[in-house]
């Protein structure tokens, strides 16, 4: 089983990006389990995510205290002390970031996916909303599953002009990511 | 070098108290009005106020959290179903032991329009000595965007959206202020944040009558995230709803009504439509349900006032 | 010291509950009406316009507001009162909820009357059971004269330090709250005294206007936890306190109920009988004239519904024969009575012998002489190893 | 039962006691852009720090700047500024000592 944490604030899509990646799975046949955690919604405040993915189907009800892979949407929640507790050993991060990262933040990690997210997603949609553009980033760096997934997922949630500009983004954070072995 | 004004607004004459009694950081989203609604409302009433509240936007910040709090000011929660009722509670129970204290009670629309309405109007019928805020952002906000009783006409929420079969609000919204002054209670008087003077004379009105009997203040308070206005526009909102006559600024002492604002030539109600995603799909034909609305109801109002005169 | 001997007159429960609460002098009451306890608002506005008392009277417009604006008054410092029924109560159930979360001391008195879904304008214990795990303390009373005497004890009870719990003294409606009987009405000074001990206790968390004190907050993760647990120890506190309050009363005024409950002729009891509410008067009639017959049978009136006395339960209850339950309400799930189940759940502790539910009572129905009569039968039966049925919807066997 | 938590909460029922704790949230880190006054077109006419949100204009005996610990880069101060006075700029260009978002 792979437990993925996504770190984000409120309007930034967190709790989205994990929804779409578990459909993702679901489109190779995985079977996923996704639930947001937050107290009340509110643009701009901590939200964190959870998606699990496994062969066979997921009974655990419980937040992710030892992820496999941790995205961070929001490049500031890198200095919450907690960010990182319980990342297993040989984790992957993904940073939405416009700086690279010479050494791991966390001694666990052993691979890093940085891409200015930030960047691409207002360039191709217009607005800092970065969700899709880290998830084709997770796809190159972590390798889990296929760009193709997320891609045919995204019509589940987005339509006409809106989805274009997503896919595109998905599509560049695929072969913008900056893939750093630890 | 521009010539620098030497004068501060107006508006500050009327503060009785200066000290921000909230928390710089405070959890309410970027360019909310309600934010600066809420710390304004101290400044003029004095920080000796005992707030109501309940579960809306402002809950957030009104309710502590374990022992903390964000604010300094006497707090009392409640449920929707009771603000109006426990604000009855404190007031009579200060007025049994002889305190002069100033319950305010504080709620959206969602709470002062449905849920909430019928102590709302208990309390009212019953004079009672407390002031009622309603700030209105015209739907359910803090759950995420779903329509209330005060939604307007055709506009678009999470639980009227627009779709093949329809499109937006069918029915007109509760005129709740035009409620409350049929109550004819001691003060009730309509406002915005874009009139910061007038709200704050009304505050201060508010203040006095509340001695006499029950007050009413229905604050118009847009909600960009679920407008969808941009973050730096809600005043600007606020400020076309007055000049559309889509939100005129009156005043209703025992009953008697008064403009305290009025607009020489109003605008079209597209004008301010424009500047909100809620009625981004309105038709022409929708436009002019719209229209007429606000002319009905400003027609309305216009004749209680004169009727004053 | 002994309190003054009180003035005897004839009153209904709903007025002996009125004259409870206006002898409490509180500070703020509110007036709604509703069959059958209407009488209550009346005799309390009454007694505001005679200036008895200058308790604030507010005749809120539904009840709902009632318990906000009581809730709110305690909290705010003041002494408060209301009174209401069935589905009075139940659509106050939030802020039902929401005072015992404060730990709003508020005193209630009930005429209790089956609740929604089958209009029924009749008695029944319906609205008791509805809202037993709202974290009131629930008191049931027997006559007149002890819905008097209870809501003054649980004004005692709520308001104590160690205790800040909302009480609600629970009255059949009809059958106690239509019943006229000579009630002792103490003298106020002696009401009084008996309240006084709680202005020496230390002063409540309470609202002070222009203090940055937020009354009721979010309750954060284990802070939140805190909260239900002390909530709990308070309940279990007033198990004690109930006997406590209970005896002083006895001592000052002459009268005492038992506290958490009362037993009746269980000494040598065989088998055991546990009613509550009036129809506890008629079961000691029917254990009088059994116990003539050669049965030896004694009775249990639960006085103390929540929280629920466990351990002087099982000290009267464990080594009997058999056991009968009369409910005046239904337990839905488990289909028997409820009070029934929650005595089964002694079972551990009182040994496995017959335990029997019987249901009577509802809607008005009588539970008389002739059905108790039936109850202690088939329990004494059971005693002696003949088979029995272990639910009996007495109005459907006759 | 062996309670090992050290209670936080001394009262009975639920209170919040700003003496005890006056919490505040970073609400600076939300920004994305945040705005810039510029001294010579700007009178000093306070309208900025009057509609501002979080109230969160300092007063700088001649024009007002933001309080970059709660500003939440709403614009609200740009917009309604009858000047133009003020302009909102991304934040990333500034990963100086005013920023908390270097990356």
């Amino acid at each position: 089983m792979k437990e993925i944490r996504i770190h984000g604030r409120g309007g930034q899509g967190a709790v989205l990006a994990a929804r779409m990646l578990a459909s993702a799975f679901v489109a190779e046949g995985k079977s996923v389990a996704s639930f947001p955690m937050y107290g009340f919604e509110r643009r701009g405040a901590p939200v964190v995510a959870f998606t699990r993915v496994d062969d066979k189907p997921i009974r655990e009800k419980t937040q992710i205290y030892t992820p496999d892979c941790m995205v961070v949407i929001d490049p500031t929640l890198m200095k919450l002390p907690a960010l990182f507790s319980g990342l297993k050993k040989g984790g992957v991060l993904i940073l939405n970031s416009p700086n690279t990262l010479k050494d791991p933040p966390n001694e666990n990690l052993s691979i890093g996916g940085v891409i200015d997210a930030t960047k691409i997603a207002v360039e191709e949609i217009g607005r800092d909303i970065p969700n899709t553009c880290l998830l084709g980033a997770f796809a190159a760096a972590t390798g889990w599953l296929e760009l193709k997934s997320i891609l045919s997922c995204l019509g589940e949630y987005l339509r006409g002009d809106i989805l274009q500009r997503n896919l595109r983004s998905a599509e560049r954070g695929f072969e913008q990511v900056e893939v750093i072995k630890w | 070098m521009v010539e620098k004004l030497k004068k501060k607004p107006r508006v500050y004459d009327y503060f009785k108290e200066k000290e921000e009694q909230y928390a710089g950081g405070l959890a309410w989203c970027a360019g909310c009005p309600l934010e600066l609604n809420l710390r304004f409302v101290p400044k003029v009433l004095g920080k000796d106020i005992v707030i109501v509240g309940c579960p809306c936007c402002s809950a957030p910040i009104l309710y502590g959290q374990n022992v903390g709090t964000w604010h300094r000011l006497s707090y009392y929660s409640t449920l929707m179903t009771g603000v109006a009722s426990s604000a009855t509670g404190l007031a009579r129970y200060y007025q049994k032991v002889g305190k002069d204290v100033t319950v305010v009670c504080y709620t959206g629309d969602g709470c002062a329009a449905d849920v909430g309405f019928q102590p709302l109007s208990g309390a009212a019928e019953r004079n009672e000595k407390i002031i009622y805020i309603c700030y209105d952002n015209e739907g359910y906000m803090n759950t995420g965007v779903q329509r209330s009783s005060t939604t307007p006409l055709h506009a678009a929420t999470t639980t009227t959206p627009v779709g093949k079969e329809s499109r937006g609000k069918p029915t007109v919204p509760k005129n709740l202020p035009l409620i409350m002054a049929m109550h004819q209670t001691a003060y009730v008087a309509t406002a915005t944040l874009s009139h910061l003077e007038d709200l704050a004379k009304k505050l201060v009105k508010a203040a006095e009558k509340k001695n006499e009997g029950f007050v009413y203040l229905h604050v118009f308070c847009p909600c960009p995230v679920g407008w969808r206005i941009p973050s730096d526009s809600s005043i600007q909102v606020c400020r076309m709803a007055v000049r559309t006559n889509y939100f005129p600024l009156w005043e209703a002492e025992d009953g008697k009504f008064r403009f305290t604002h009025e607009v020489a030539s109003p605008r079209p109600i597209e004008e301010m439509t424009k500047l909100i995603g809620k009625f981004a799909h309105l038709k022409e034909d929708q436009l002019e349900d719209l229209q007429q609305m606000v002319n009905d109801r400003y027609a309305l109002i216009k004749t209680l006032c004169d009727a004053n005169k | 010291m002994k309190a003054q001997k009180g003035q005897v007159r004839v009153i209904t429960g709903n007025a002996a509950a009125a004259y409870g609460a206006m002898l409490c002098r509180p500070d703020v009451a509110t007036s709604y009406p509703i069959t059958p306890m209407s009488e209550v608002a009346e005799q309390l506005s009454t007694f505001r316009a005679e200036g008895l008392v200058d308790t604030e009277m507010v005749e809120v417009e539904g009840e709902n507001s009632a318990m906000n604006v009581v809730a709110a008054a305690t909290m705010a410092g003041g002494r408060a009162f209301t009174a209401t029924s069935s589905w009075g109560l139940v659509f106050m159930y939030d802020a039902v909820q929401h005072a015992a979360g404060f730990r709003a001391p508020v005193v209630m008195a009930i005429a209790n009357r089956e609740t929604p879904g089958i209009l029924a304008v009749s008695g029944g214990q319906q609205d008791i059971i509805s809202t037993r795990d709202s974290g009131w303390i629930q008191i049931i009373v027997e006559d007149c004269q002890e819905i008097m005497d209870s809501i003054i004890m649980a004004f005692r009870l709520a308001e104590d330090y160690d205790i800040q719990l909302p009480v609600m003294v629970n009255y059949d409606g009809f059958y106690l709250s239509y019943l006229a009987m000579p009630v002792e009405i103490p003298e106020r000074e002696d009401v009084d005294r008996f309240l006084a001990p709680l202005k020496d206790q230390p002063q409540r968390t309470i609202l002070i206007p222009g203090e940055p004190l937020g009354c009721g907050t979010h309750g954060i993760e284990v802070g939140f936890v805190e909260l239900r647990y002390k909530h709990c120890m308070a309940m279990e506190r007033a198990l004690q306190k109930v006997d406590e309050i209970d005896r002083e009363f006895g001592e000052f005024f002459g009268r005492s109920y038992g506290g958490q409950l009362e037993e009746y002729r269980t000494e040598d009891a065989d088998i055991v009988l546990v009613t509550s509410g009036g129809a506890s008067g008629t079961a000691r009639t029917v254990v009088d004239a059994k116990r003539e017959q050669g049965i030896k049978v004694g009775l249990v009136k639960l006085r103390l519904f929540r929280p629920f006395p466990r351990q002087r339960l099982v000290g009267v209850l464990k080594g009997r024969k058999a056991i009968g339950v009369i409910d005046r309400s239904v337990g839905f799930g488990w289909n028997t009575g409820p009070m029934y189940m929650e005595l089964r759940a002694l079972t551990p502790e009182i040994g496995i012998v017959p335990m029997l539910s019987y249901i009577d009572g509802l809607a008005n129905l009588d539970i008389t002489v002739p059905h108790i009569e039936r109850v202690v039968d088939e329990v004494y039966a059971a005693s002696q190893g003949k088979p029995y049925q272990e639910v009996t919807w007495i109005p459907l066997e006759e | 039962m062996v309670i090992k938590h050290k209670f936080i909460i001394k009262t009975e029922g639920a209170w919040s006691d700003a003496n005890q704790l006056l919490l505040c949230l970073d609400t600076g880190s939300w920004r994305t852009v945040r705005p810039v006054s510029d001294n010579e077109k700007c009178n000093y006419c306070g309208l900025c720090a009057l509609y501002c949100p979080p109230q969160c204009m300092k007063d700088m005996g001649d024009h007002y700047e933001a309080n970059l610990d709660y500003c939440k880069g709403c614009g609200v101060c740009a917009k309604e500024c009858p000047r133009d006075a003020i302009v909102m700029v991304p934040e990333g260009e500034f990963a100086d000592e005013g920023s908390k978002r270097s990356g």
